[in-house]
């Protein structure tokens, strides 16, 4: 398993540097760049702004440099400065060198903040929403799958399978406004729009106050963000419980003479739990970055919009950053999986 | 010694398939010993059984010979003809002479294409025919394998398992082969449907003179199709004889337990019968046991089968076994 | 006369798909007695496995049903009792073993967990002492280093062992009928041979009947006291094995063994095949469901449908022709 | 079209003396008050009808949007857009002010300036600076000054932080996007800004002492007075920024701008911001307040980083006290008994016009562009397309800007929508060519937006009712849209919009529309580039001439002459509407409606409720 991990993590960075090289190249590639403006820039100007970021290097030169900041570890005696050009995710003094790494450079939108501090601030929002999310689709879907295998053609079963069709076909973008409306400005129940946590956080991601008034901003966002994963969950749940139950070896547990209660627990239950396990991890990735509608009609102060508007914007940093998150993401929640595979299914032994 | 009646010489084949392991750089640490230096002929119309119990590596044989698999090393003589240095154009042409069918006629036929095409790919593949004659081609091998020229526009899950093995034949024969391995041909059919591909094949070699290679694990009916048996264990052939000898006078302590775990459909003769079990099971192919590879579950096994691996020898006119106490045993 | 243990009478069994009903098992009688042994022969979609499944009531429900018939056991009538009642009867007093050593266990629960379950339900015992008892049973089945292997998991045994696994675990209750269906096909000929030694020295040894259903009329050869062989949902012939196997009346006994090649007898002549496909039924026979196949068939086999008529002593034949002459009889 | 002329300078220029008349009596009964306000020579009503009632006094905090997205910075040196601004305008005043209303200069730090030409025709001005402002920032829990190195004094706002900020500004390593505007005006900046002289010297920039500032500018022009008081020349505190007393302030460099560094000294300062969340401006206690620049009344003014739907949710829902409206909920608010009561409908001074590729085949006659522009009824749109009470433009400069003309004084000037003509001229064209109008190829291309798709479908179906042509219609995504625009393809019809950098007519007609405009991009040698690809010389002068005329009314003609072959005579662009702004504001909330995108909250109030 530990050799496992590790081939994975050397996996992980030649996925890094065949995203970055794809992204770098597709980025720069695409007409406009981060210093086209509605009233045109003077040349000098915009000359100035492309040494500043060190856009008038060669192009390979630039991913080079990039690679080099983002991937290869600093050591320097010198304590780290405030430059918004010198910061790394990682800083640790050992003895009295210090170790730094990822400098995932400036943002050239916002011009007093780095990728790096947008992924220190809004990434943990994101996570936290993603994960609340995650939640969501695991206790509505779940549920609602098992109840519609185990009562399958009752009206149980429709109602579910019901409830997951409009979990599916109604989007975020009709679902949350709804919400708002209903609970946010007419019930007042809850605030229509924000978020309970703010850095610092625990951790680095979690919320330091983990109370009702961090509950309070996240349900709202967190169902309406769910809803359409719980409705993906309780399909594959149902579906895969259904094609379990027929399975050869729960027609053994019977014959044993097992209950019917034990049969579902202890004998289904977690062979189907395994096709499900498979889509968490792209799922989680996927709630975790793709939230820009979500934090738009919540107002969220997450990651999500970064992945939007960075494009729009041309701020390359941030593209890069952003795209090498979700990568780097998409691989570990799949790690993550697969030692969890490894834990359901005996079978399955990676080295 | 040459022999013109010799259409495939196999020497010394050999095919290991590598495990390797690794974190970044892949080494190979073992190997899987499929097949483990086999060496045999088949004469022009002949059919030779080749019998084993899963993964002795008679299928891998099958697909080695065809070079669906490259072998690690030995030789295949086809008419003479070393198919292992063979590439490209001049494998292909090969190839034509020699075809295949499948234990499972569920998964080798694709089912997006209509059974025509399924037939005719072969044609079309090798640029034999083409429009017309295709069709025409296609309806008579239809016909010919007993089946309704008019279905060659339907899909193969149209059709039951025996008709599909059929198709299978039919596609085999589309080029107009010398040799067909049949890879467990009628394993996954009914005892009923069984003997109507058996009956199949046997036809159409006496019709045109084909050369089978007929691996299964079911020794009545190699017997009941073979000229000749060769009797594989774990990646080695360990006895080979034609078929009445082989069945009368086994001197192979394995084929003498295969034969007696063979059930008859008589409760007269069963009654009678005194079983040779086998102890435990077959071992691991890659790790397979040093000297005689039997060694392990042979109640007769002595010092020297550990130590030396037992020679090929012809202990009859035709007879070949490999065993050390091979005619000493009771 | 030794004592009936199991009294089937017009099961009837079938299945709603998306093409209509099929009608797998069409009025199907047996009986077993006490430390019998009982073949049911068959090819696959005869209907053998669903009636064994049904009296047991282990047949998916929907899309099967059960629509007619009686399965007595000790009296009481399995097909009516409560759920719970015939739970305790599963694994209990009749046990099966199923033809996949591999797909009949559950692939992420260990063996000792899964062959200690029906201990647990039947005899009460507790986790640990049930353990000790799977122990026991795996070394009587003959799995070497018991003890080691109740936390290996199915994909760890080869295939004879499993089988061997699974054996231990029908027998751990001391059932009073074991339904063996197809346990051996799956298995390499040299382990099969192993796997029907073991269960005959079981046999003999806790003294208790068994149906054995195949479709390899050489394993039930040197098992069965008595064959049943079965078509398109019904049993067509019914006698002691060695009368069924010198005498075969029904034409698609007489086929079947024909079409088989034997291993002790050297002529080359050619095997007698049964034209055509069993059928699949999407109605209830009102004619002979072999008839179409039959090469005696006569008007009357495809008007009316036989009936499993006592023939000889102890030997029953749903046929309405007499191979011999070929005349109706 | 005259009936239904909008009065359009209605504004509440004086709402800081409004507030003067209620404040006094908080629990006063609901009371009228009626202001007459005259700007621009146009009369205007304006009403408030305060709701007060009684409840115990806390901290007064405002909540409002910024809209979607993080505030890019606050630094002064940098910032280009709207919010960024909005902050800087609150905690740095400029040397001069523009009224947020009238958009008419006022004294800012600045109590009075002096003008002087000089012989070689650039213009001197000298600016005498107030001397009771500190430098102040937040430390956690209130504001406080701040101390000189010894302690012993507040550090006081002087001319040095003045010249320092504009130094910093136009320094190239700042990289500041907008240094071009100084480089424009102030003598030497350009220079200093490329990079050819690192000797700020050269820089019209003269520090003379604490509360003296002079600067020199190319030319006098009108705008010199504008330009002085932006952001782009504000002072920013050099300590904070490179650290000062012997390193006992540490260096926060371009990270100065955030929570726990940052300093100011105008009327609010920031205390907390919470990237993509909240920013939190405090009243400044020690902002001297003047006549035009009065102490807050406001506490606290939270600004929320909202979407506007999500923001209108908050505003119903009473966590906002105002929000913008979109204009998918205009109908909504209107119809809604409460909601219409704190609905306004104002000006905002932005103008929405579609351009030609004056050299691409068939616009390249100035008939057809003449025809398609009065092909538009933009009447019909408003009403129709847009909702938001916005007015049909005439010309490209919005009236409210400085040197503008108004409709008030030029009703016929500029195109309006006229069918008839459209179809006389296109004829004409049409006959000469030899061509009927539905074999005429033309594409309008616009940047990928439903807004901007809709106006483009209703113009394209009037083109088609009214003159019988077919336009292919094409979107790119903004930035590709850029570079298509501004580039050797540019369509023959294509959409864009402009606000002000500084509310001055030249703004507009000469940095957007003249030869190496922003929408008439040329080479170094002048040669046009794209976008409008126009050259008129007439044109050129007249906006060159305008710039230094100080008679505001020969000015206005000027524009008014410029305008009149931009929009008529070579018919280069089609201008479309000027922007209108819609808002909600609670009942208890006294305020102003800046017309230039910006907020003079030091003037807002809230009422106890």
């Amino acid at each position: 398993m530990g050799r496992y991990i590790i081939r994975r993590i050397l996996y992980l960075i030649v996925v890094i540097l065949v995203v970055s090289m794809i992204t770098f190249g597709l980025m720069h590639a695409i007409p406009g760049g981060p210093f086209s403006r509605e009233k045109a820039l003077p040349e000098e100007t915009i000359k100035m702004l492309e040494e500043r970021y060190h856009l008038d290097d060669p192009l390979w030169k630039q991913y080079v440099d990039y690679i080099y900041n983002v991937l290869i570890p600093h050591f320097s005696t010198t304590a780290p400065t405030n430059s918004l050009q010198d910061d790394f995710l990682v800083n640790a003094k050992i003895g009295n060198v210090w170790f730094r790494w990822m400098n995932f450079g400036p943002s050239f939108k916002s011009r007093s903040r780095t990728v790096n501090d947008i992924f220190r601030d809004n990434l943990p929002i994101s996570a936290q929403l993603g994960t609340m999310a995650l939640i969501v689709a695991l206790v509505i879907g779940m549920p609602l799958g098992i109840l519609a295998a185990l009562k399958q053609n009752t009206p149980w079963d429709y109602l579910g399978m019901g409830v997951a069709i409009l979990g599916v076909s109604v989007p975020v973008i009709v679902l949350g406004p709804i919400f708002v409306w209903i609970f946010g400005v007419e019930l007042k129940w809850l605030p229509p729009t924000g978020w309970g946590a703010s850095p610092p956080y625990l951790l680095g991601f979690l919320p330091s106050e983990l109370g009702w008034e961090f509950f309070r901003y996240a349900i709202m966002p967190s169902i309406a963000l769910g809803l359409g994963s719980s409705a993906i969950i309780a399909r594959l749940t149902r579906a895969t419980l259904l094609q379990t139950v027929r399975e050869d070896y729960i027609r053994t547990a019977r014959a044993k003479g097992l209950q019917e209660r034990l049969i579902i627990t202890r004998h289904a239950l977690k062979n189907s739990l395994i096709p499900v396990v498979t889509i968490i991890g792209p799922m989680f990735a996927a709630l975790v970055t793709g939230t820009f509608v979500t934090e738009l009609i919540f107002g969220i102060p997450g990651m999500g919009k970064y992945f939007v508007t960075s494009i729009t914007n041309r701020d390359y940093p941030v593209i890069m950053g952003t795209i090498l998150l979700y990568a780097v993401f998409l691989v570990i929640a799949n790690l993550f999986v697969d030692i969890i595979y490894a834990y359901l299914d005996p079978r399955i032994r990676y080295d | 010694m040459t022999n013109d009646n010799v259409l495939l010489r196999v020497e010394d084949l050999v095919k290991h398939f590598p495990i390797n392991q690794g974190i970044i750089i892949q080494r190979q640490v073992g190997a899987v010993h499929a097949v483990d230096g086999i060496s045999f002929d088949i004469h022009r119309s002949e059919t030779l059984g080749l019998v084993g119990e899963s993964g002795c590596g008679k299928s891998t044989t099958g697909r080695t010979i065809l070079q669906l698999y490259r072998p690690t090393s030995g030789h295949v003589y086809f008419d003479e003809i070393d198919l292992v240095n063979l590439k490209g154009n001049d494998l292909r042409k090969m190839r034509r002479r020699m075809q295949m069918i499948f234990q499972d006629p569920y998964a080798s036929l694709n089912p997006r294409m209509t059974v025509g095409e399924i037939i005719g790919e072969p044609l079309v593949v090798h640029t034999i025919s083409h429009g017309k004659a295709i069709e025409r081609r296609v309806a008579e091998l239809l016909e010919l394998v007993g089946l309704n020229p008019a279905f060659a526009n339907r899909y193969p899950h149209e059709f039951s398992g025996g008709q599909r093995q059929r198709i299978g034949v039919a596609r085999a024969l589309a080029l107009q082969p010398d040799l067909i391995v049949c890879d467990e041909p009628i394993s996954a059919l009914d005892v009923s449907i069984q003997a109507q591909v058996v009956n199949l094949l046997e036809d159409l070699q006496k019709q045109f003179g084909l050369t089978y290679l007929f691996i299964a694990h079911d020794l009545s009916m190699v017997r009941h199709i073979s000229n000749r048996v060769a009797v594989m264990y774990l990646g080695i052939i360990v006895e080979l004889a034609e078929q009445n000898e082989l069945y009368d006078n086994p001197y192979h302590p394995y084929t003498q337990a295969l034969l007696s775990a063979v059930p008859i459909p008589d409760p007269s003769v069963e009654d009678r019968r005194r079983r040779i079990i086998l102890e435990g099971d077959v071992p691991s192919p890659v790790n397979p046991p040093s000297g005689c590879r039997f060694r392990t579950r042979c109640k007769f096994a002595k010092e020297i089968c550990s130590v030396e691996k037992p020679e090929w020898r012809e202990i009859q006119p035709d007879h070949f076994v490999a065993c050390h106490f091979a005619g000493e045993l009771g | 006369m030794p004592e009936v243990l199991l009294d089937v009478q017009d099961l009837e069994t079938q299945f709603r798909t998306s093409d209509g009903i099929v009608y797998a098992v069409n009025g199907v009688s047996f009986h077993l007695q006490e430390g019998e042994t009982l073949g049911i022969v068959g090819e696959s979609g005869c209907g053998k496995s669903v009636t064994m499944l049904s009296l047991l009531r282990l047949i998916p429900s929907p899309p099967g049903k059960i629509a007619n018939g009686k399965a007595l056991f000790l009296g009481q009538d399995l097909l009516t009792i409560s759920d719970e009642a015939v739970r305790q009867i599963r694994g209990g007093q009749i046990s099966m073993i199923f033809q996949d050593p591999m797909t009949s266990f559950n692939p992420v629960l260990t063996i000792g967990r899964q062959v200690s379950e029906p201990l647990e339900i039947h005899l009460g015992m507790s986790h640990k002492e049930a353990l000790n008892r799977v122990v026991e049973l795996l070394d009587l089945v003959g799995i070497p280093n018991a003890q080691d292997r109740i936390n290996d998991y199915p994909h760890q045994f080869s295939g004879g062992m499993r089988q061997r696994v699974m054996i231990a675990m029908a027998l751990s209750c001391n059932p009073q009928i074991l339904i063996a269906d197809e346990p051996t096909t799956a298995l390499d000929v040299t382990i099969q041979a192993q796997i029907v030694e073991l269960v005959k020295r079981l046999r003999d040894e806790v003294g208790m009947s068994v149906i054995w259903i195949t479709h390899d009329l050489g394993i039930i050869a040197g098992l069965a006291d008595r064959v049943a062989v079965m078509y398109g949902g019904y049993i067509i012939e019914e006698a002691p094995v060695k009368e069924l196997y010198s005498h075969p009346q029904h034409p698609y006994t007489i086929g079947l063994l024909g079409s088989l090649p034997r291993l002790d007898r050297k002529q080359h002549h050619r095997l007698t095949s049964i034209d055509g496909l069993p059928p699949v039924l999407y109605e209830k026979p009102h004619y002979c469901p072999f008839a179409p196949r039959c090469k005696f068939a006569v008007e009357k086999c495809r008007k009316e449908n036989p009936s499993l008529e006592k023939y000889d002593t102890s030997h029953y034949l749903a046929c309405w022709v007499d191979t011999e002459t070929g005349s109706e009889r | 079209m005259r009936s239904k002329l909008f009065v359009l300078f209605a504004l509440l220029v004086s709402m800081s003396m409004v507030l003067a008349a209620c404040a006094p009596q908080p629990a006063a009964t609901p009371e009228k008050i009626v202001e007459t306000v005259i700007v621009a020579g146009t009369p205007q009503t304006v009403v408030i009808t305060p709701t007060p009632e009684p409840k115990p006094e806390g901290p007064k905090v405002l909540r409002m949007s910024f809209g979607y997205g993080d505030v890019p910075t606050l630094d002064p040196a940098v910032a280009e857009d709207t919010s960024s601004i909005q902050v800087i305008n609150e905690a740095f005043i400029g040397l001069t002010q523009i009224n947020e209303v009238t958009n008419l200069v006022e004294p800012g730090m600045a109590t009075a300036w002096e003008r002087v030409t000089n012989d070689d025709g650039t213009e001197t001005i000298t600016f005498h600076l107030r001397n009771d402002v500190p430098w102040v920032r937040w430390n956690g829990e209130a504001v406080e000054t701040v101390k000189t190195c010894d302690g012993s004094a507040d550090r006081m706002v002087t001319a040095s932080d003045f010249a320092y900020g504009i130094q910093r500004h136009l320094t190239p390593a700042t990289a500041s996007p907008y240094a071009y505007l100084l480089g424009f005006v102030l003598k030497g900046a350009s220079d200093f800004n490329n990079g050819k002289t690192d000797d700020f010297t050269t820089v019209g920039v003269e520090v003379v002492d604490d509360q003296t500032i002079k600067l020199t500018f190319v030319a006098p022009a009108v705008y010199n007075e504008q330009i002085a008081g932006l952001w782009v020349a504000r002072p920013q505190p050099r300590w904070v920024i490179e650290g000062d007393c012997d390193g006992a302030v540490e260096a926060r460099g371009e990270r100065w701008t955030e929570t726990g560094f940052f300093q100011g000294y105008g009327p609010f300062i920031m205390s907390e911001w919470v990237h993509d969340s909240t920013l939190t401006i405090v009243k400044n206690p020690f902002w001297p307040g003047t006549d035009n620049i009065p102490s807050p009344k406001l506490d606290q003014v939270v600004f929320h980083m909202l979407d506007e739907s999500a923001a209108l949710a908050e505003y119903e829902a009473g966590s906002l006290d105002t929000a913008a409206v979109p204009g998918t909920d205009l109908d909504r608010i209107k119809s809604d008994p409460v909601l219409s009561k704190e609905y306004y409908n104002g000006v905002n001074l932005c103008s929405y016009y579609y351009g030609y590729n004056t050299i691409a085949p068939i616009v390249d006659d100035v008939r057809v562009r003449r025809a398609l522009s009065m092909a538009v009824d933009r009447q019909s749109l408003i009403d129709n397309v847009l909702k938001g009470g916005q007015t049909p433009a005439q010309w490209f400069s919005r009236p409210g800007l400085a040197g503008a003309p108004t409709l008030e004084d030029h009703p016929d000037l500029g195109i309006k929508y006229d069918p008839e003509k459209a179809k006389t001229e296109l004829q004409s064209y049409l006959d000469e060519k030899g061509l009927t109008a539905d074999q005429l190829d033309l594409t309008l291309m616009f940047n990928t937006s439903s807004g901007h798709q809709q106006i483009a479908e209703a113009i394209q179906q009037m083109w088609k009712d009214t003159l019988g042509v077919n336009v292919k219609l094409v979107n790119q995504e903004w930035a590709v849209y850029l570079e298509t625009v501004k580039g050797a393809n540019t369509p023959q019809i294509w959409r864009m919009g402009w606000c002000p950098d500084y509310p001055d007519a030249n703004n507009y007609l000469r940095e957007v529309m003249a030869s190496n405009g922003s929408s008439n991009p040329t080479d170094a040698q002048g040669k046009p580039l794209g976008g409008l690809t126009w050259f008129n010389q007439q044109y050129e002068d007249l906006v060159k001439q305008a710039a230094v005329e100080t008679d505001p009314q020969k000015r206005v003609e000027l524009y008014a002459q410029a305008e009149q072959i931009l929009v008529y005579d070579d018919a280069a662009i089609i201008p479309i509407y000027w922007y209108a702004r819609n808002t909600v504001t609670k009942p208890y909330v006294v305020r102003t409606f800046g017309t230039g995108g910006q907020e003079a909250l030091e003037k807002w109030d809230i009422l106890p409720h």
